[in-house]
């Protein structure tokens, strides 16, 4: 039994339930908030250290032999998204701690936060169907929560929409599951890639993968299942836009990447070619509704769905340099996403919107947080040498080298598009005079009183400039794991199920 | 049996996405209770159904003999009417307040976070 | 809501209800039954109890705040799930005393995951059914 | 080595506020001790490069993906290096002084010296990805620069539409690069000039050549994407001396001259790169004399010096080339000079305007000597080094074997009218009888006249030295540029020719247009209009067009209503799944239907559930669909414990009667449902979308059903549960054992719903009367007080 493949999920689960315990001790839970977020990202950079030297791990839980029991698997995508959760939530916590106001800290903020986080590692580690859906109601219940703690009428409006299309996801996935099980009679994900391989109900296995495709499809938000996306993330708290915005779309990007490399493989020309045209689509319509909106949250909403399609785009290509695209991708979007919406939630602080018409000036009074913006902006509209910039590449290349023309030019297109949102952003919020006057001194605290606000902002794009000038681990990392997803084999050996395996 | 079943599935499963697509959000909870519904018996019946015989040993007994019910499915179910149970309440509970809030049950009037 | 009858037939049917919903709890390994329905039960008993007097008294009789049921009852759940792990088993495994008892035969780590389940669902009924409830009162 | 000269400008450029901060006026000289360092560094290359020596220096940096920290440094390369080192650290000095009193000099620093930096990696980089990755840089620190008076809205327009559309011709380089180095099978540039034959003779080469011709066509201003280069003047000064004259937009050229071994040469690279160069030339320079204003006029003839260089290097004969780079060497000294004294004669008389300005030279007499200087060699005045550069551009239209006439007749215009504009910028301010400017004009101080006099200097120096010029500066780079070792001999006279002659008509033609031109401007101002607006017009309609998609396909898309969502969605799965299921041809392998089996009282309870699910959605009152739910509930139940599953009818049993109390207690209160009014068309279309979803779920039932059961793991419960997990009860011993993991998650959302619940009421920081979103825009008709009884407002 490897204990590292366990701890990302019970660590966040005892921070919360200590949290809960300690319901109205808001002081302690600050503190131990950011504390369990520090081990989890630990826990998950040990856990990448060891499947890194010994190949995939696998933890039978209640230690019945798969498929009895519940698998969880730690491939290298698994411990990527297992550490960017750490990140994510290590600088969730501590921006949290001037973020969030007195009245979400009492009703259980904190403790939301960290089973949030055990939903979403969970996610990530299990070898199984049906604990995935576990995992993700655990992830969607406490993201409703944190969505609509606060009970504003606009996060009232959005959250009805999240929640709604989330649980249509959520059934259609269960169905999924259910007729997957009926069907194969197993849910343990490496015992179903060995019997879907068999190729027998071919036709109903391909139609039960389009669902597993809609499902996960709305919780990554493609084209055209985004609609819970724009609804509601800009209505939150600015932390809780900007993990939600770095996580949970990616919860749904890596589900489909793990099913679409190791189960449904069947015909590959036929479902990943679905999974392309969806990424050329989403992309552009995502890039589109950003150009349209004046509102900061609102566009990088958008973004988020744009940039969504990239990370398809590598999975539909099915190439190894292309899904080590996407790998690529998803850690520097994930980082780079979270840290614009932050920067978004100090701009509101410093001048209590997100409208970009009122806003202006920022340049002029704070440079510093100008170049803080820049970094993740031009990052996600993929400047070089920035982590964008190389996960963009990889793609085009990726495409190019299979002479798939029609989506490098869509990506290119998407690509110019980005930047001309993010420098419209950076022209109103930051370039433009301040319409309203501010005068120099009282208004304009520096940046040094928002410490805890900006920690973590510099800390991510820190990380952002160091994916792009050293790529090159980072690279090697994601084409590994590539090249782990494209040989499903060692996934299903790791796991040996019992029956699976013997046949 | 399965047939007839197949038929209340999809009967409920209908009710259900009929109901969500209404201008009332009142109506909208009621919908996502027939869709949970839907979901077990989708569930229920696609795992096969076996006339009695629950899958539990009589007493005495170490082994559960044929013929038995497929347990797996029902503890499938059993999660998710839980976690089913969980969710309409809080669904239930964010209606009615957002019910409070806008002061009209009507969806129409609650558009207004997707005007950009 | 108060009515004499109900209010007195409550205060005699809590301890009996308590008593079947661990009833309920013991029994669920090998009969229908478990923490969940059992959990369910203790919670209709007070929630009965807040329905027959008011919810201030139903908290007073549980004592408790039912939020803490539910940390506590996650807190049982998953150190019970965590105990082998220091057996160097993995995680969740069932780990069973030697000797049979009387009533419900060896006792497990299991069983005592399910006695986390029915805190849970005693803490998260009432806190829901009390909350609404004093909503409406 | 090449590697730290080239990074060394990043890293003082984040110091560069702080030495700012303690060099204030000199932080201008301090900092042009870099470039000033870098020059003398690619000075010492010169020697061995005439010998026909290059350097390679590699780095690795990706190598996962092939890309290298790799420069090489040959004649072309130097010859780039060399120009953006030593105008950089003369720009350097002059923004001293020019930008002195201006409070954002600080960032100033740090973006020209980004710049020069990534302009130097441009230049240099042997990596097709490098090379890339340095061309956005420079158009990112042009934006900066460009909008470096950012509080004026022009300004920022500017600034977008420069990087808008450098950036559109990056992206599609990018493609080119990476499709050209597929083809050609090396990332690496030099490796990729031996393989010229491979890429053009390859399927993909007019797709390469077009995508990297529209990088570099962008980058150049070539028509008809020059319009941002002229708008750019918004820029300061400084910059548009330094990027947008001397160095940053003759990265296009650099990249053409750089990868005419590999992509030159066929008829398709003469035809298109000499045409679009030698339409650009020609309509620039006709623009350039139309301007007012100084710095427009040497905007537009910057355009028009870009297209001579375009077209030469399309002509792509040794001539041709030779041509080509004198006469960079020439532009980027004259037109940095000229760019410096514009900004000087602004600075010191407070206008551009030509117009208003005359006489300076009395007030100004070194900027003027320094105009002088420059504009002759603009002119192409013998002895200036101006002169040898027209020459040989004449020598080689006079060659190019597709038209020598129509091209020279282009060449011929174009010298003309450089000439008128050289006369314009050089001679209407300064000379006249009269001074007259805004304010009372001084003469510059030391740092805004070093720059011009300098290159005025060098451009007089060069032509002086034009035999050494040629052998040591231009001939490695003609020779990198074809790719093999060849010698150039320049020199001031040639003897009487067609070509002097020609010359000699080109002055006089300038001249007379000069003497003429306010007359002539306007006759001609029609045409200004067309060509100046054409182009720009397309800009702005592109994007308008595409802000119009968008908004239509957002409302369309994202339009508020959950209903229309639901729908797209429903009909998104039935849809992919019935194609599916037909693509497969499942309908005719698979059995759907078979013999009904059911005991009445099953039939009775299935009825009773469908009956109670189409009372919920048909009854008005709110108790009795929550009732009719319930009975749903139950009959779910009952079908459980018919089917072998106590466990799970006694958990819906009890769960179905908390879910009504809940519903009941929430709801109770409120009345019937409202009718909203609805439309029949769309009504339809829901009723449609919910059957369709429906149906194929029982079809999805009906499909798995027919075939043979094939648990894998029951066999394994059933026979495990007691002796492995000590419980009789399989599904329980599965919800706590087995399984228990996913019922530790199971419990984790109860909590969590509870903690939900518990916030949503109790905890109310709504502010919506202060936030900015709009109160209902819509009807409130259904909102009247006996309708709605307002629910529990007294809560706080």
């Amino acid at each position: 039994m490897n204990i590292l493949l366990i701890l990302p999920i019970i660590i966040p689960f005892i921070t919360g339930i200590i949290l809960i315990l300690a319901w109205n001790n808001r002081p302690f839970q600050r503190a131990f908030s950011v504390v369990g977020a520090a081990a989890l990202l630990i826990a998950g950079l040990a856990l990448l250290r060891d499947v890194w030297q010994n190949g995939i791990q696998v933890a039978q839980m209640g230690g019945w032999p798969a498929p009895f029991g519940i698998t969880l698997v730690a491939d290298l995508l698994s411990c990527i998204m297992v550490i960017l959760g750490g990140i994510m939530v290590l600088s969730i916590g501590i921006y949290s701690l001037m973020d969030v106001d007195k009245g979400r800290e009492s009703f259980g903020y904190y403790p939301l936060l960290h089973i949030l986080m055990m939903g979403i590692s969970g996610s990530f580690l299990t070898g199984d169907l049906f604990n995935l859906y576990v995992w993700f109601e655990v992830m969607l219940m406490s993201s409703f929560v944190l969505l609509v703690l606060g009970g504003e009428r606009n996060q009232l409006e959005g959250g009805i929409k999240y929640v709604t299309l989330n649980l249509l996801s959520s059934a259609i996935f269960l169905a999924a599951v259910g007729a997957m099980y009926g069907l194969v009679g197993t849910v343990n994900m490496a015992d179903l890639a060995v019997m879907v391989q068999r190729g027998e109900q071919a036709g109903i296995i391909q139609t039960l993968a389009t669902m597993f495709l809609i499902a996960f499809g709305i919780k990554a938000a493609i084209f055209p299942l985004f609609f819970w996306l724009p609804s509601s993330y800009h209505t939150p708290p600015a932390g809780v836009s900007a993990i939600f915005a770095g996580l949970l779309t990616k919860v749904g990007v890596y589900t489909l990447i793990r099913v679409f490399t190791l189960i449904f493989i069947l015909d590959v020309g036929y479902t990943h070619t679905i999974i392309l045209v969806l990424a050329g689509f989403t992309m552009v319509s995502g890039v589109l509704g950003a150009a349209t909106q004046n509102e900061m949250r609102r566009i990088l909403s958008f973004h988020i769905i744009s940039q969504i399609g990239y990370m398809i785009m590598g999975l539909g290509l099915y190439t190894p340099l292309a899904l080590a695209g996407s790998v690529f991708y998803i850690m520097h979007h994930i980082i780079v996403k979270a840290n614009l919406f932050l920067v978004s939630g100090v701009v509101n602080r410093l001048r209590g919107t997100y409208q970009l018409k009122k806003l202006g000036g920022l340049y002029r009074v704070y440079p510093m947080l100008g170049v803080l913006f820049l970094i993740p902006a031009f990052s996600l509209a993929g400047v070089p040498p920035l982590s964008g910039f190389w996960a963009k590449f990889a793609l085009i290349r990726a495409a190019l080298e299979i002479d798939s023309y029609l989506i490098v030019a869509a990506a290119l297109v998407v690509s110019l598009l980005t930047l001309f949102s993010m420098t419209k952003i950076w022209g109103e919020v930051f370039w433009k005079a301040d319409p309203a006057e501010h005068p120099e001194t009282e208004e304009n605290p520096p940046l040094s009183q928002l410490a805890y606000l900006i920690i973590p902002i510099a800390g991510l794009a820190l990380i952002t400039v160091s994916i792009g000038l050293f790529s090159e681990p980072f690279f090697a990392l994601a084409i590994d794991a590539a090249k782990q997803l494209l040989n499903p084999a060692e996934y299903i050996q790791a796991v040996n199920p019992v029956v699976g395996g013997s046949l | 049996m399965e047939v007839l079943l197949a038929v209340v599935v999809g009967i409920l499963y209908a009710a259900g996405f009929y109901m969500i697509m209404r201008r009332s959000i009142v109506k909208l909870i009621l919908g996502l209770g027939l869709l949970g519904h839907a979901s077990n018996m989708f569930i229920f019946t696609i795992g096969r159904v076996m006339r009695g015989n629950p899958p539990v040993m009589p007493h005495g007994h170490d082994v559960l003999t044929q013929p038995y019910a497929d347990p797996l499915p029902q503890a499938f179910i059993l999660t998710a009417i839980v976690i089913g149970f969980g969710v309409q309440a809080f669904a239930t509970v964010l209606v009615k307040r957002a019910y409070q809030t806008v002061g009209t049950d009507d969806f129409d009037q609650m558009i207004s976070t997707d005007q950009p | 809501m108060t009515s004499v009858i109900l209010s007195t037939a409550t205060r005699y049917m809590l301890p009996l209800l308590l008593l079947f919903s661990v009833f309920l709890l013991l029994r669920g390994h090998s009969e229908p039954g478990g923490g969940f329905v059992g959990g369910l039960v203790a919670a209709a008993s007070f929630a009965f109890y807040a329905f027959a007097y008011n919810v201030k008294q139903a908290r007073r009789a549980l004592r408790i705040n039912p939020r803490v049921f539910i940390g506590v009852g996650l807190l049982i759940a998953v150190s019970s799930a965590t105990y082998s792990l220091f057996l160097g088993k993995s995680f969740m495994t069932g780990i069973w005393t030697e000797t049979e008892f009387p009533v419900f035969g060896a006792i497990g780590t299991p069983f005592i995951f399910d006695v986390g389940v029915y805190l849970v669902v005693l803490g998260v009924i009432l806190t829901i059914v009390f909350s609404l409830a004093e909503g409406e009162q | 080595m090449v590697l730290e000269a080239v990074l060394s400008g990043f890293v003082l450029a984040l110091f560069a506020p702080w030495i700012y901060k303690v060099g204030r006026g000199a932080a201008g000289w301090i900092l042009a001790l870099l470039p000033i360092g870098i020059f003398i560094y690619f000075a010492t290359f010169v020697p061995p490069v005439a010998e026909g020596e290059t350097f390679v220096f590699a780095q690795t940096w990706v190598p996962s993906i092939d890309i290298s920290l790799s420069f090489n440094v040959d004649g072309l390369s130097l010859l780039f290096a060399m120009i953006i080192s030593g105008v950089g650290a003369l720009v350097i000095i002059y923004a001293g002084g020019y930008l002195a009193h201006d409070r954002d000099i600080n960032r100033f620093y740090v973006y020209i010296l980004m710049f020069m930096a990534s302009m130097l990696g441009v230049v240099l980089s042997d990596n097709v990805i490098t090379i890339f990755i340095f061309w956005e840089l420079t158009s990112i620190t042009s934006f900066m620069l460009i909008g470096y008076y950012h509080e004026k809205p022009e300004s920022r327009t500017a600034a977008l539409q420069a990087l808008l559309v450098t950036g559109a011709g990056g992206l599609a380089l990018m493609a080119g690069l990476v499709m050209m180095a597929l083809v050609g099978g090396s990332w690496e540039i030099s490796e990729l000039l031996n393989r010229g034959d491979v890429i053009t003779g390859s399927s993909l080469y007019v797709p390469i050549l077009i995508l990297v011709l529209a990088g570099a066509f962008t980058k150049s201003a070539q028509f008809p994407f020059h319009f941002w280069l002229p708008n750019a003047m918004a820029a300061p000064t400084p910059v548009s001396t330094y990027l947008h004259s001397a160095t940053m937009v003759k990265a296009g050229i650099y990249l053409m001259a750089r990868f005419s071994p590999a992509l030159g040469g066929t008829q398709t690279w003469t035809v298109v790169v000499t045409s679009f160069g030698a339409v650009t030339m020609l309509l620039a320079a006709h623009m350039a004399w139309q301007k007012k204003d100084l710095k427009q006029i040497l905007a537009y003839s910057t355009v028009s010096a870009l297209g001579i260089l375009t077209m030469l290097l399309g002509v792509g004969t040794h001539a041709a080339l030779e041509a080509a780079l004198v006469f960079l060497v020439v532009h980027s000294m004259y037109k940095g000079g000229l760019f410096m004294v514009a900004g000087a004669v602004d600075h010191e008389a407070g206008t551009r305007d030509i117009a208003l300005l005359s006489g300076l030279r009395k007030a100004m007499p070194i900027t003027g000597a320094a105009a002088v200087l420059a504009g002759l060699s603009m002119s192409g005045i013998p002895p200036f080094f101006g002169f040898v550069g027209k020459e040989l551009i004449y020598e080689s239209t006079t060659e190019f074997d597709m038209s020598a006439i129509l091209l020279t007749v282009f060449a011929f215009l174009t010298n003309g009218l450089t000439i008128t504009a050289a006369l314009l910028v050089a001679h209407k301010p300064f000379f006249g009888s009269k001074l007259s400017a805004p304010k009372h004009p001084h003469e510059a101080p030391l740092t805004m006249w070093l720059g011009p006099v300098t290159l005025g200097t060098l451009g007089l120096l060069f032509g002086l030295l034009a035999g050494w010029v040629g052998e040591f500066l231009i001939a490695p780079a003609v020779s990198a540029v074809q790719h093999h070792q060849t010698e150039v001999h320049l020199a001031l006279w040639h003897g009487f020719s067609m070509i002097l002659l020609l010359s000699l008509v080109t002055i006089a033609f300038g001249v007379l247009v000069y003497w003429k031109h306010e007359v002539l401007g306007r006759w001609f101002a029609p045409s200004n209009v067309i060509s100046k607006w054409g182009p720009e017009q397309w800009y702005f309609w592109s994007l308008d067009g595409m802000l119009g998609f968008g908004r239509w396909q957002t409302r369309l898309l994202q339009s508020g209503y959950l209903r229309n969502y639901l729908l797209i969605i429903i009909f998104s799965t039935v849809g992919l799944g019935l194609y599916t299921l037909s693509k497969y041809n499942v309908f005719s392998q698979n059995t759907i239907f078979r013999p009904i089996d059911v005991t009445s009282y099953e039939f009775m309870f299935m009825a009773l559930i469908v009956a109670s699910a189409f009372v919920v959605t048909q009854v008005r009152s709110r108790l009795a669909a929550v009732a009719a739910l319930g009975v749903v509930g139950y009959g779910v139940a009952i079908i459980f414990v018919l089917d072998g599953a106590p466990d799970l009818a006694m958990t819906q049993f009890s769960i179905e009667t908390l879910s009504v109390i809940l519903l009941v207690l929430v709801l109770y209160r409120l009345p019937r449902f409202i009718q909203f009014s609805r439309s029949r068309p769309k009504k339809i279309t829901e009723i449609t979308a919910a059957l369709a979803g429906g149906g194929f779920m029982a079809l999805l039932v009906l499909l798995v059903t027919a075939l043979p059961a094939q648990s894998r793991l029951a066999p394994y419960f059933a026979e495990n549960s007691y002796k492995l997990a000590h419980g009789h009860n399989v599904v329980n011993v599965i919800l706590v054992d087995f399984r228990g993991f996913d019922t530790m998650g199971e419990i984790t959302v109860l909590g969590i719903a509870a903690v939900g619940v518990f916030g949503l009421l109790k905890l109310r920081l709504d502010k919506t009367r202060q936030t900015d979103t709009p109160p209902d825009v819509l009807t409130t008709q259904h909102q009247s007080a006996d309708v709605f009884p307002v629910m529990e407002r007294e809560q706080s």
